[in-house]
């Protein structure tokens, strides 16, 4: 350490490695990279799970408590703007599939076909999403910032505790929030991948960005999957 | 065992068996602690390195030896555990004929109410020899009443009942603490539990500041709060009646059944719509923010007191 | 110096210490050994201000009505003290510092998994510890560690919301890091290393990653929504609108209580590795003592409830928890069976590491068993929320998780700095800390069973003798820190020169130079045998 | 990593089918089985979950290791949910004064 060396001896073997296309030089070779960034993005999947799963945890519980007030407050809910975003995000999910196997068998062009398509329903989601919580300031239902049903949103709330209803919306906006700020992540990663594939990033043996990115896709579609029943379907429509 | 050094004072029933069982795991605890030190002095000793190109043999571990140290401290960690949960459960429950007292707990202060009446802040006055049992809620945020010497804690929540129950058998002053942290004067929530002879206890309760008792109280808050209006005692009203029904199970209108406990009529007072008894429509308005905890108190004590003397025949559940 | 620099010197091997030079190399490298020196750094920082604040309690309480401050800025200070030093000192410690140095060394890697997200933990972590320095010069945060619901959501008017978003980011750091771990002991090992050839730190890091991965994510969305409640005022854990305070409880030890393990496992796994060397033998019950960690970790998970006896929980849930409670004390009483067993008929010699690794067996034996009082329902009615707790806690997690992070450092000092330290210096500091550290807690043990409660900054005169003897330990405590730091310091600039296995230890780190150059192994080596082969080891100790 | 291209007929069945359970879960909620309704619409959208993880998410092509960390995931949540709500739904068990106890009614009216 006493003598200073200079720069240029400092070059180390992480050039070399890297000529590699796409391989990192702390691995020996594709496929050991290809599974360990696999197994990290499922791993991280996992973490998400939990993260998720703290909220719906509390959910649970407070459900079970206020059964009526929660029953009201999904009844404020749309259920057909629910259903219509599901089947949105479903379909995201479905071309995001489609991406990554257009990046298995190398067609760059349905590649980038596909992950345009999946950000234009995931911005249909969003945009619906975004039309649904300007409904709940028009319905004074934000818990906190703008709390004062009135009305039939009112009569439909009362019978479970109004405070109680304003919990169940405080859980409406907590999850589908997490949820849509995760989908917003999404986006930025697919356009991420849109921009590398134009530039033909990815190969049949090099595409795992692009499966990560849709692995991480379809888990918030999961999340999705759950958040539409356990908000917008709690008790009977009849 | 008493008297020890670094021992707290025994003063409740339980206090000794609690002491019993604190100090089987001391032993347990000094006995490992001493077995494990003296074994590592032992073998650092003996087996001290000699020459430095020492190469001992590999031992690769003992399957006996396994499988004993798993067994021992199985068995020991089952012994206390059966001893303290049973201990526990035995404890649980405070005995029939507990006298009842309210504690209420807010940002620093406890504040007592005996059922004739008495209050005291930051003292609570029991006659030697009789459970007691406490009845407690919190205005503001968790606290946590704890007496040392009677081996007793129960946090005191917000929105909530809690209870616990003790038997002094000492006369005495003895700290009470707030346990659970609330903030900046969290350490001065303290006061004392005074234990006096029941003779002297009963003349303390007759001296001192006369408040009316928490039932005459109770009463006065249902009458000037409306309640009477409705719920009449021969249940023509608009509301049940409230004669009989504490401590009975009450069937609502979604077919479940409840028991009238303090928890369910204090939720009635707050909460009316949450559980409404069958037959009846959901019009009775709610009362939060309009009662202080002390006046629910009354009023629980009130309800209990209709409970009790005048039981309808009909709704009447054998015990 | 100057002469040294003219002198025509011997060849200095290129390792990554001199590979490169100046701030940027530093703050933007991807090389998991510089950056476990960045947490090294920021880690000893943080420890610095925790135990200050520490110091300052200890002075405070010398006098029943207290010394120094008043009991709002006590309140702030300990919470503070817990925040910093749980968060932001033990959380990080070994996983981050010793871990991220060691791990790809020990399985014979190049560098972890993610080297960009390793770095990125770091900054995550340096981002989390400025908002929370943030709001101690802010005006401090008085809700305590466990920022109990409704005090922490309502009623307090501290910088809640800095801390929580502090510790909210810092989580992720943990995170990163427990993913970044698991992948690379999965994928990363070098031939021939099985998973039962693997030394058992590596075993330790597995397992302290399980909940790091599993259990802060938990953590994050509760401190999410208590950030959320004290915003908006809104009634997620507050009765005001029909929340429970006991659900926040749930959630936060749900996470918190396998944090323990999470400072504690590193620890254990480092004296394995210590006693291993010193005592020249393979850890006795090789597998036992790898599989108890995974049973800690996954037992660990299940016993959090025993924080909330007293808390209003249902009485049966109580009875769950105690019983799983002291299930999850029997893997930790094998390990202590295993480690004694492993001097057996050794060759054992006294550096200081060992001094350490033996320090810590004595401190969490007894911090462990102390435990026992807690995990049984009858006797923690009356220990929970006194000195008791703090007395145990501090016997885990400071003379148990610090005195392995310690050991760990004296032990691996010569192969991170390529310096060796004064052996007597460091021996005489073990020492120090181990008698200080039993004068500070022990008294605790004796004021929690007097009735005593945590928290108080202020106290009933008959409980100042033993608080007194108690501040006396903690500047014992205090010095015995210090000195390792300056004698670390030290020998960075003149200590002797370490050889490449100072120790005559096995494992793949004491293969490369000290220090090892940037990319580890010019070669990837090949492992054919077991982790500890003491036994098959020819020559003399060191090289 | 999924080496393995699956057929995009399979894709498109498999999004069929989750379109499906979409109005079939939707349907449902609008007739009364009573408590029913909540396990009916948990159990659809488990199905819904299986189809992407297997199908979408590759999960039938991955290796053990992979379906291990899930299944890991999926228990701790278990052991999450289910170790709090021991707390809550046994807290009518005893007769002390216990709000929570008689405010909570069953998770599934």
């Amino acid at each position: 350490m006493r003598t200073r060396r200079k720069r240029g001896l400092a070059v180390t073997e992480l050039e070399t490695h890297a000529a590699h296309t796409g391989l990192a030089h702390q691995f020996q070779n594709l496929d050991q990279q290809q599974d360990a960034d696999t197994l990290g993005i499922w791993v991280f999947l996992v973490t998400e799970i939990m993260f998720f799963g703290g909220v719906f945890a509390a959910y649970a519980i407070y459900r079970g408590f206020y059964f009526a007030a929660f029953e009201g407050g999904s009844h404020i809910l749309d259920v057909r703007l629910g259903a219509f975003n599901t089947v949105a995000l479903l379909g995201s999910s479905l071309t995001m599939a489609l991406s990554v196997r257009s990046a298995q068998s190398g067609n760059r062009r349905a590649l980038v076909l596909f992950l345009i398509l999946t950000m234009i329903l995931g911005g249909v989601f969003l945009g619906v999403k975004a039309y649904e919580y300007d409904q709940k300031f028009v319905e004074h239902v934000v818990p906190s910032l703008d709390w004062a049903p009135e009305g039939a949103v009112l009569a439909r709330l009362a019978p479970g505790g109004l405070e109680h209803a304003e919990l169940y919306f405080i859980f409406y906006f907590a999850m589908t929030g997490l949820h849509a700020l995760h989908m917003i992540i999404g986006m930025g990663l697919l356009l991420w991948l849109v921009l590398r594939s134009r530039k033909g990033s990815f190969t049949p043996s090099y595409f795992a960005p692009v499966e990560v990115v849709g692995l991480y896709w379809h888990f918030v579609d999961i999340v999705w999957i759950f958040l539409f029943p356990l908000l917008y379907l709690i008790g009977g429509r009849y | 065992m008493q008297g020890l050094p670094f021992q707290p004072e025994q003063a409740s029933t339980i206090a000794r068996s609690v002491d019993n069982l604190h100090f089987f795991i001391t032993a347990v605890t000094l006995f490992f602690t001493f077995l494990i030190f003296s074994i590592i002095f032992y073998f650092m000793i003996k087996y001290r390195r000699r020459s430095p190109g020492e190469r001992p043999k590999a031992i690769e571990g003992s399957l006996p030896l396994e499988i004993l140290w798993t067994a021992i401290p199985t068995l020991i960690v089952a012994v206390i555990f059966v001893w303290g949960s049973s201990l526990y459960f035995q404890n649980a429950e405070p005995p029939a004929g507990a006298m009842e007292i309210f504690v209420t707990g807010k940002q620093w202060m406890w504040k007592v109410e005996h059922p004739e009446g008495q209050r005291e802040i930051n003292e609570l006055h029991v006659p030697l020899g009789r459970p007691v049992k406490l009845t407690m809620t919190s205005e503001d945020i968790i606290h946590d009443f704890f007496v040392p010497a009677f081996r007793v804690k129960k946090d005191v929540l917000p929105g909530r009942y809690t209870s616990l129950w003790f038997q002094p058998t000492k006369l005495g002053t003895f700290h009470l603490f707030c346990a659970q942290y609330c903030g900046a004067f969290h350490a001065g929530m303290i006061g004392s539990v005074i234990v006096l002879e029941p003779d002297a206890y009963e003349r303390w309760l007759a001296g001192g500041v006369q408040g009316e008792s928490m039932e005459a109280a109770g009463q006065k808050i249902f009458q000037q709060s409306g309640c009477s209006t409705c719920h009449l005692g021969d249940g023509t009203g608009p509301a049940p009646s409230l004669l009989g029904v504490y401590g009975q199970p009450v069937r609502l209108t979604n077919g479940q059944t409840v028991t009238a406990d303090d928890a369910y009529v204090r939720e009635s007072i707050l909460n009316p719509g949450a559980k409404i008894v069958q037959g009846y429509a959901p019009i009775m308005p709610s009362f939060q923010g309009q009662l202080t905890e002390e006046q629910i108190n009354s009023l629980i004590a009130y309800i209990r007191l209709l409970g009790k003397e005048q039981a309808k025949p009909k709704e009447e559940g054998k015990k | 110096m100057s002469t040294a620099t003219l002198e025509p010197r011997v060849y200095v091997q290129r390792n990554y210490l001199n590979a490169d030079y100046g701030w940027r190399s530093w703050l933007f490298t991807l090389d998991h050994k510089r950056i476990a020196l960045l947490y090294l750094v920021s880690v000893t920082f943080f420890f610095v201000i925790g135990g200050s604040f520490a110091v300052l309690m200890r002075i405070h309480l010398v006098e029943p009505q207290g010394a120094l401050v008043q009991p709002e800025t006590y309140n702030k200070l300990f919470t503070l003290h817990g925040i910093v030093m749980i968060f932001f000192f033990l959380i990080p410690s070994i996983p981050a510092v010793l871990g991220n140095f060691l791990v790809p060394l020990m399985i014979g890697a190049r560098d972890l998994a993610f080297p960009r997200l390793n770095l990125l933990s770091w900054y995550i972590y340096m981002v989390g510890g400025m908002f929370t320095l943030y709001s101690a010069i802010a005006g401090g945060v008085d809700v305590g560690w466990t920022f109990y619901t409704p005090y922490s959501s309502t009623y307090s008017n501290t910088q809640v919301t800095a801390v929580a978003i502090g510790v909210f980011i810092t989580g992720f750091s943990s995170i990163l890091t427990g993913l970044n771990f698991i992948v690379t002991i999965h994928k990363m090992r070098a031939p021939g290393l099985t998973w039962f050839r693997m030394p058992l730190f590596l075993w330790a890091m597995y397992a302290t990653s399980i909940i790091m991965v599993l259990g802060t994510p938990v953590l994050a969305i509760t401190i999410f929504l208590l950030a959320l409640e004290h915003l908006f005022h809104v009634g997620i854990f507050s009765p005001a609108l029909g929340g429970d305070p006991l659900l926040f409880q749930h959630l936060f030890w749900f996470y918190s209580h396998p944090a323990v393990y999470i400072m504690i496992l590193p620890a254990m796994g480092v004296v394995s590795e210590i006693i291993a060397c010193f005592a020249r033998k393979r850890i006795f019950g090789y597998k036992v003592v790898g599989f108890s960690s995974v049973a800690i970790a996954v037992l660990g998970f299940l016993v959090w409830g025993h924080h909330m006896f007293v808390t209003g929980q249902s009485v049966y849930a109580g009875l769950i928890f105690s019983f799983l409670s002291f299930m999850v004390a029997i893997p930790s009483a094998i390990k202590v069976f295993n480690w004694t067993s492993t001097l057996y008929k050794g060759s054992i010699s006294y550096e200081a590491p060992m001094l350490y690794a033996m320090g810590f067996i004595g401190l969490f034996t007894m911090g462990g068993l102390t435990g026992l009082f807690l995990a049984s329902l009858a006797t923690d009615v009356h220990l929970n929320g006194t000195y008791f707790i703090v007395a145990h806690f501090h016997y885990i997690m400071v003379g148990g998780a610090v005195m392995g992070y310690l050991g760990g450092i004296h032990f691996w000092w010569p192969k991170i700095s390529g310096r060796k330290y004064p052996n007597g210096w460091a021996a005489l500091a073990a020492a120090i800390i181990f008698v200080g550290f039993n004068l500070t807690f022990f008294p605790q043990f004796l004021l929690g069973y007097l009735g005593m409660p945590r928290r108080y900054a202020f106290y009933p005169a008959e409980f100042q003798v033993l608080n007194v003897m108690s501040s006396a330990g903690a500047t014992v405590l205090g010095v015995g820190y210090l000195i390792p730091l300056v004698y670390l310091i030290w020998s960075m600039r003149y200590g002797p020169i370490a050889e490449s296995n100072p120790w005559g230890a096995t494992g793949l780190e004491w293969q490369t130079p000290s220090p090892p150059p940037t990319e580890n192994f010019a070669e990837i080596p090949v492992v054919t045998e077991e982790a500890y082969a003491y036994a098959e080891k020819k020559g003399a100790g060191g090289d | 990593m999924s080496q393995q291209i699956v057929p995009v007929k399979t894709y498109l069945f498999v999004f069929a089918s989750l379109i499906g359970l979409t109005l079939l879960t939707t349907g449902v909620a609008f007739l009364d089985l009573g408590r029913f309704n909540t396990v009916v619409a948990l159990l659809i959208a488990f199905c819904k979950m299986l189809l992407v993880v297997f199908f979408f998410m590759h999960l039938r092509h991955s290796s053990g290791l992979v379906k291990v960390v899930l299944l890991a995931g999926f228990f701790w949540l278990a052991l999450l949910i289910s170790l709090t709500t021991a707390d809550y739904r046994t807290r009518s068990w005893t007769s002390s004064p216990n709000a929570w106890s008689t405010t909570a009614p069953p998770t599934h009216p």
